[in-house]
């Protein structure tokens, strides 16, 4: 098995890393070669997946911009199963047989994480930063505002959303930057969709809550927590694709989760059982191809009702009882109907 | 809020102010870095390269001893061993010194790149480690409006105005300083005076390798505390733009990134303020690279650059 | 320098020895972190030359990186620095894209050159503004083109996901009509060799020819080396600023185009990958002369698919970055390796400077 | 200075020279363009390392490294082309390298009252606060002596000191010299002016083609055995112009208003003609508006207000482009900047200006085939040596640039041609040459505007002569109706009425008294 990163490359703490590490499950289970091959540009991708189809048996591309490169390549190495991660279907629509394409439900994690942050805020402000409007930002941005809407919804509030984008991927500078002009504005919340500048938003979480508690960057999570709820309010930042929770310990909410590891995971799993069947398969909260983050270090902040009502929210929308917009028309006709059964 | 009541809100928030300086900070340092090598007359456009080696060093320095400011070192020895690359085959060898800086830019990147995943044993970005620690002024803490922008701050930023000051004390009114213009301007006069040309240019261009160290170190350690495979993300191209606005002057130069950190802030907070659709929010990040343009043509114009900049000297 | 070597040789020595050098090196950390270097770099030499395909994908790269050199590379030759060929070249894709979009009907024999016509004017428009401002109010053409690549990159951002946006999954344009297409020379699987490439050589001669032959050449080249004196010589500074900047801008659009009309068909985001920027280190390598560039680009591109290859050999792709950071490195301080030749073919063992 | 060999990559420029200097005289060296005079001097003053030989001072034997070495043992010297940083201050540019300290500071106060000081002990009076780019020449060569003095330098070199002055600052000069000379220093003077070194040395050694070739005290020979010394055969020091009634106006301007680069009236309200055939000197100190006026002529520089009538067309506002069309030629005063592109060949610099028409292009193509032919025939024509049409002009002496100006110019046809300092640096041989060249002009019925700050080139050459001072006409006058003081006294700022009317006064006595 080989996987060819996108320009991202390994190291992106998030969908290379993810697939990566599917890959690396499926190599513990059945035994089998995997390498990695990094490219340096989009030019790159034709060259390395072509490469790449001649060495293995399966090659996985990695990332929304190889599309192009892996429809123009696969159909001419049919015998080579090529499994696409968060890459969607060509206009026409038809998927080579020997591809199987998998995208994701964003907008789901994206919703319970938005309204975890409207149930969470304390200032009725939360933010949103994008990294550039690519259709999976977008998907964040509907769901994690649909989140906001049903929990307004629901509870007769109107949490505000603040949106931004750094138009980059890697500036954590300017991610940081944002983070705080978010804050000032009066959101206190804030989910970056935006790459390594969710760094900086993570970051600025931090930074602003240890001057608001008072402690010093290397307080324990318990004084962390103590201090949140000494002082009734806190600074939080909201992970993205990959479970960021632990990169600021109390001050990361949740992270909204792709788990592109399963993706490959499952590829492989069915590339090596001989199930392969190509096509395209969009795992949503069902499938667990999206999710919330464990929230290891931050669950005690949490009511245990929003816990609940979330995990409610989770089912409802696994059994289709609740659909959340992946498009800007939806999530402005979207209105939650649930009734919470306690 | 329309637009102007937008903007002028902007200019009467603390945060503002706060955003531009942080936005200037590493604008200023390697922007005054670039001034030192080009006032001695060796142009410098691996400033990016020299920021990303410092921003990566100071990582690794401070992941091995917990020390950011051991980090800090770190950046500096390796931004002066990488300029001195660029001074050696500039000064001693007469290279071209365009395509030199360029070669330090890859070269800056392959490294990082390349030794990150033997240290940190993934590659990427690295581990968080320890910031430096940021300079909180009490006795600010009650004054309105400035009590909220240096509340808390990094020293970077102090750092940033103070070097501003040396580096303009030195250049303008130091022995060293003359020597340093005048060989800038015309090596081969300063050379019948029996100043040394070669270890003047030397110095000028190892002082851009500490300055734009400072400003990788103040990306990395300073504000994030790890580093990240892009770092820098063209901000040492944008410090060489705002040396040559600020007419290779240090002060001029410290204007010329307040502006670019001051339109960048704005971009930053409209976006937060106004209520418009997300494409045009997208747009508004051009403000920072429109008015820079703006201002260098409407109303600063010519610069000067100093007259031997990017002519290597050479004897006989 | 007494040298017996004739000027020539030199000029093929010098980077050959440099790439040699800087293997060598490379070379050395391949070995520290375990690996054959022997083999690593077999295995670069066949993914750059070891077959069609890999000649193909290398040629590929190489056309556009032909044209950015040349871009900058004219730019130099008139004394401007356009730093900004990165951002020209964008706007050569949007202007080609949106362009060659529009053509379904037209017969390739007007939909080719319209749509080629588009990415030049488009580069071209983008480096007079630069041009434009230095011209008129002397802003330094560093400083705005650094500026207009950024704002050619929010722009391209802006029209692929928003008014040229097409599909899901990547922000890109729809592709543009089949008419307005490069058929490729020849398809070796998926890789493709475009027709692009003759377009950039075409370029080269005629940027040639325009340098040495034209009037406009001679005028430029002038105000290149001093401006006082083609001032003074009846040459219109002004206009030859804006020119060179339209020329050089030119360049980098067409290789937009290229890429668009050759390779992608489509514009997306992120389409440049740095390629504006690889023209000043190709320019300078080519000592700014037209054929100069030509070898120069393809020994970039080379570098670059053999290093894309070489990571079949489990060697990271960074050392690429590395060793192509030493060759230019060594082909700035040429005189290290010049020195470092004599010494090796006189056996008195040459003298230094 | 013991057998020095200095080789250059291509030329033997010093070839087993041995030069003596005694203490405490002034010692010229004079010898044509490129005959090895400054490169001696470059090796005396540690810039270039000679190939082999010895120098000695003092009677010490040294080994330079550089000039450093060099001032420590008390040499000077004053180069042929300015070693002067532009943007610097003339206090700074003097005490550059060896700059008063307060601590760690630069003492600026100390070293401006330094220079202040002895700026006024030798008389040479400098603005201390000007930046260099702001001075006249004649300021800037008192700069670079101060600069050695202020060095403490014994042993004073000074490279063609000479060839930008005016009279006056020359007279000056020679003044400051035998001060110095008085005070025990010793001058090596190198110069093309024959004159001025038969009136200032002691001793006078000859260079011709890298060797030394003569030896002599001053007081045994004569500026026409000199010039005969140097170039190996008969030169005319003097040109005879013909007798010539000029024909029609050719160019009229009428109250002519110029800025400089800072922007403040260089020009101020000018009016003359030239006549077809005839040759209009302006004479004038450096520096009173003299390139301004050249520069607004040949449409380099924007004319403020009034009138430039060339051939009864208004030409106030044409471009050079414009002018050159109009077949007004340029010889402009700084070649190395103006004139030529360095790194072109000379086959290209000989068609500047006129390269974009027929017959050197047609259809925005260069015509190479007539390019190279006008080159060879020009290069034959005018004696350019080396006669090689592929050799970068840069790397030609200056006295063969500026045949290859002169050349293309000529070749031209002008009908009007502006000439400025055309004979700047260049040694005797060369000068007798551009000055026929100048006087070919006149007989082919051009009309030329020649400013010069050599009263003689100009006496010699024109048939009317207007002085400049400030921006303004002092007087016009006819060569062999002035004397050299009324000249002078013109060019230090008194109108020509003014001083003919104190003529009056002094020769006809007061009449009242009377
Ligand atoms: N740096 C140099 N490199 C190569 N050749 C040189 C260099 N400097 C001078 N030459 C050559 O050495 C010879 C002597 O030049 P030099 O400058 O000493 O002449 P000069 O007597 O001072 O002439 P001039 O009267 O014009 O000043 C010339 O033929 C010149 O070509
Ligand atoms: N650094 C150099 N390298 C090569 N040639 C040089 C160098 N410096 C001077 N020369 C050559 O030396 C020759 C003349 O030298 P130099 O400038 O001393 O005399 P010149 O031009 O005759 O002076 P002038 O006419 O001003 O008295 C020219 O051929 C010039 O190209
Ligand atoms: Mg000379
Ligand atoms: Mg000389």
């Amino acid at each position: 098995v080989i996987m060819v990163s996108d320009v991202g490359g390994l190291g992106d703490k998030s969908f290379n890393d993810g697939t990566w590490a599917g890959i690396l499950k499926a190599k513990d289970k059945y035994g089998i070669d995997v390498q990695v091959i990094q490219s340096k540009e989009q030019s790159d991708y034709v060259d390395n997946l072509s490469n790449a189809a001649k060495e293995a048996d399966v090659v996985i591309a990695v990332g929304f911009m190889m599309s192009n490169a892996l429809f123009d390549v696969a159909p001419q190495y049919p015998a080579t199963k090529f499994i696409g991660i968060d890459i969607a279907p060509p206009e026409g629509g038809k998927v080579p047989k020997n591809v199987q394409l998998y995208l994701f439900k964003e907008q789901e994690s994206a919703f319970f994480v938005g309204y975890l942050a409207a149930a969470m805020t304390k200032t009725g402000k939360v933010g949103f930063i994008g990294g550039i409007a690519i259709p999976p930002v977008e998907r964040f941005r509907y769901g994690y505002i649909a989140g906001v809407k049903a929990y307004n919804d629901i509870y007769g509030e109107n949490v505000e959303v603040v949106v931004g984008y750094t138009e980059s991927f890697t500036d954590a500078a300017k991610g940081k930057s944002m983070a705080l002009a978010q804050y000032a504005e009066g959101a206190d919340i804030i989910f970056a969709a935006a790459g390594a500048c969710g760094n900086g938003v993570i970051d600025a979480a931090k930074e602003k809550s240890l001057k608001l508690y008072g402690i010093d960057a290397n307080a324990d999570l318990a004084t962390v927590i103590d201090k949140y709820f000494e002082k009734g309010e806190g600074y939080f930042a909201i992970g993205v694709d990959s479970d960021q929770d632990y990169m600021a310990p109390g001050y990361v909410l949740a992270s909204a989760l792709k788990r592109v590891d399963n993706a490959s995971y499952y590829g492989v799993r069915d590339a090596y059982r001989n199930r392969f069947k190509g096509g395209l398969q969009v795992l949503g909260a069902l499938e667990d191809g999206v999710s919330l983050s464990q929230m290891k270090y931050t669950k005690g902040l949490v009511p245990a009702r929003i816990l609940a009502e979330i995990e409610y929210l989770n089912y409802a929308i696994k059994s289709g009882l609740l659909i959340v917009p992946d498009n800007e028309n939806d999530l402005n006709n979207f209105s939650a109907d649930i009734e919470f059964p306690f | 809020m329309n637009i102007f009541q937008a903007v002028f809100y902007s200019f009467s928030t603390p945060i503002f102010y706060k955003l531009m300086l942080m936005s200037a900070t590493p604008l200023i340092f390697a922007a005054l870095g670039g001034v030192f090598s080009e006032v001695t007359g060796v142009t410098n456009i691996a400033l990016e390269g020299i920021m990303k080696i410092g921003a990566f060093t100071a990582v690794v320095f401070t992941f091995y001893t917990g020390n950011p400011w051991l980090g800090l070192l770190g950046a500096i020895i390796a931004g002066v061993m990488l300029a001195w690359l660029h001074a050696y085959v500039s000064i001693r060898w007469s290279a071209d010194q365009i395509v030199s800086a360029t070669a330090l830019i890859l070269i800056a990147s392959g490294l990082s790149a390349f030794l990150m995943e033997p240290i940190f044993g993934h590659s990427g970005q690295t581990d968080f480690v320890a910031k430096i620690p940021k300079v909180k002024l009490a006795f600010m803490k009650d004054v309105p409006f400035f009590g909220q922008i240096f509340d808390e701050m990094s020293i970077f930023v102090y750092l940033a105005f103070i070097a501003v000051a040396l580096s303009w004390f030195l250049i303008y009114k130091t022995p060293l300083g003359l020597r340093m213009r005048a060989v800038g301007e015309n090596p081969k006069s300063a050379d019948t005076l029996g100043v040394n040309v070669f270890k003047i240019r030397y110095f000028g261009v190892l002082m851009s390798g500490v300055l734009a160290a400072f400003a990788g170190a103040y990306l990395s350690i300073g504000e994030l505390g790890q580093f990240q495979e892009n770092m820098p993300s063209g901000k040492g191209f944008i410090a060489l733009a705002a040396m040559i606005l600020g007419n290779w002057n240090p002060v001029g130069a410290m204007w010329a990134a307040l502006l670019f950190g001051a339109s960048d802030a704005l971009n930053i907070q409209l976006q937060s303020i106004l209520d418009i659709p997300p494409e045009m929010k997208a747009l508004l990040n051009l403000l920072p690279f429109v008015i820079t343009i703006i201002v260098v043509s409407g109303f600063v114009g010519k610069t000067r650059p100093p007259a031997a900049d990017g002519v290597p000297y050479e004897k006989e | 320098m007494k040298n017996k070597l004739s000027k020539n040789a030199m000029n093929i020595l010098v980077p050959v020895t440099s790439v040699i050098i800087a293997l060598f090196i490379a070379g050395i950390v391949i070995l520290l972190i375990g690996k054959n270097p022997l083999s690593a770099y077999w295995v670069m030499l066949q993914g750059a030359f070891g077959s069609k395909a890999a000649l193909a994908a290398n040629i590929s790269k190489m056309m556009s990186l032909v044209l950015t050199g040349l871009a900058v590379g004219f730019g130099f030759r008139a004394g401007i620095f356009n730093i900004g060929a990165e951002g020209q070249l964008m706007m050569g894709a949007i202007f080609s894209t949106i362009v060659g979009l529009n053509l379904g009907g037209v017969s390739p024999v007007f939909a080719i050159p319209i749509t080629m016509l588009a990415g030049i004017l488009g580069g071209a428009f983008w480096a007079s503004i630069a041009g434009y401002l230095k011209a008129t109010t002397g802003a330094h053409e560093v400083i705005t083109t650094i500026m207009l690549n950024w704002i050619a990159v929010y722009l391209t951002n802006y029209f692929v996901a928003g008014p040229l946006a097409v599909g899901q999954g990547v922000p890109k344009s729809p592709e543009i009509a089949q008419s307005a297409q490069l058929p490729p020379l020849m398809t070796v699987q998926a890789t493709t060799l475009p027709s692009g490439i003759i377009v950039s050589i075409v370029a080269a001669i005629l940027v040639y020819i325009l340098l040495e032959k034209t009037t406009t050449g001679y005028e430029l080249k002038a105000v290149g080396f001093n401006p006082y004196a083609a001032e003074a010589g009846a040459i219109s500074l002004s206009k030859n600023i804006v020119l060179t900047m339209a020329i050089s801008g030119a360049l980098a659009g067409l290789a937009g185009s290229m890429e668009v009309m050759a390779i992608h068909h489509r514009i997306f985001g992120d389409f440049s990958g740095g390629k504006g920027f690889d023209g000043i280190s190709i320019a300078l390598i080519g000592q700014n002369n037209p054929i100069g560039i030509i070898f120069a680009a393809f020994l970039i591109s080379s570098l670059r698919t053999g290093s894309n290859a070489m990571q079949f050999a489990k060697v990271p792709d960074d050392i690429v970055t590395i060793i192509q950071g030493i060759i230019i490195f060594l082909v700035a301080a040429d005189r290290i390796v010049r020195t470092f030749i004599l010494k090796f073919s006189s056996p008195k063992g040459g003298e230094s400077k | 200075m013991k057998d020095i060999v200095k080789q250059f990559p291509k030329v033997l420029a010093n070839d087993h020279v041995n030069f003596l200097v005694k203490k405490g005289e002034v010692h010229s060296i004079i010898g044509e363009n490129g005959a090895g005079k400054s490169t001696l001097m470059n090796q005396l003053y540690g810039l270039y390392t000679p190939t082999s030989g010895d120098i000695y001072i003092f009677g010490e034997k040294k080994v330079f490294k550089g000039p450093g070495d060099a001032i420590r043992a008390g040499i000077g010297m004053v180069h042929q082309h300015f070693m002067l940083v532009d943007t610097l201050t003339v206090a700074e540019n003097i005490v550059l390298g060896s700059e008063p300290k307060n601590g760690m500071v630069f003492d600026l106060k100390r070293a401006r009252k330094e220079v202040k000081e002895l700026s006024e002990r030798y008389g040479l009076f400098v603005d201390v606060d000007a930046k260099i780019e702001d001075i006249p020449v004649g300021m800037q060569q008192r700069v670079e002596i101060l600069k050695t003095i202020y060095r403490g330098a014994e042993i004073l070199i000074l490279d063609e000191p000479t060839a930008v002055l005016t009279p006056q600052e020359t007279e000056e000069l020679f003044g400051i010299i035998r001060k110095l000379k008085e005070d025990g220093k010793t001058i090596i003077f190198i110069s093309h002016k024959l004159h001025e070194v038969m009136e200032i040395s002691d001793n006078i050694t000859v260079m011709r083609l890298g060797k030394v070739t003569g030896n002599v005290a001053a007081k045994d020979t004569n500026a026409r055995e000199l010039a005969n010394m140097m170039v190996g055969r008969e030169v005319v020091l003097r040109v005879e112009k013909s007798e010539k009634t000029p024909g029609n106006i050719a160019v009229e301007i009428d109250n002519l208003w110029v800025k400089d680069n800072r922007n403040l009236d260089a020009v101020r309200g000018i009016s003359f003609k030239i006549r077809k055939g005839e040759v209009l000197g302006v004479a004038g100190v450096a520096g009173n508006g003299q390139t301004e006026l050249v520069e607004a002529l040949t449409g380099l520089r924007k004319i403020e207000k009034g009138k430039y009538i060339y051939n009864g067309e208004d030409v106030t506002k044409k471009t050079v482009r414009e002018l050159r069309e109009r077949n007004i030629g340029h010889i402009p005063e700084d070649r190395y900047k103006y004139a030529m592109v360095k790194e072109y060949p000379n086959y290209y610099n000989l068609i500047l200006g006129k390269h974009y028409k027929e017959p050197f292009a047609k259809n925005g193509f260069l015509n190479h085939k007539v390019i190279n032919k006008n080159a060879e025939l020009l290069i034959k024509r005018f004696d350019v040596r080396p006669a090689d049409g592929t050799i970068p002009t840069g790397n030609l002496s200056g006295g063969n640039q500026q045949k290859v100006v002169i050349a293309r110019e000529v070749s031209f046809n002008p009908e009007f041609i502006v000439i400025a300092q055309p004979t700047r640096g260049l040694d005797v041989g060369a000068i007798e040459y551009v000055h026929k060249e100048i006087l070919n002009l006149r007989e082919k019925d051009v009309a030329v505007l020649l400013v010069s700050m050599e009263l003689e080139e100009v006496l010699s050459l024109s048939d009317r002569i207007i002085v400049m001072y400030e921006g303004e006409i002092m007087g016009e006058v006819k060569p062999d109706e002035v004397t050299i003081e009324e000249l002078g006294l013109m060019m230090a700022g008194h109108k020509l009425e003014d001083i003919k009317l104190e003529e009056k006064l002094a020769h006809g006595g007061d009449p009242i008294e009377k």
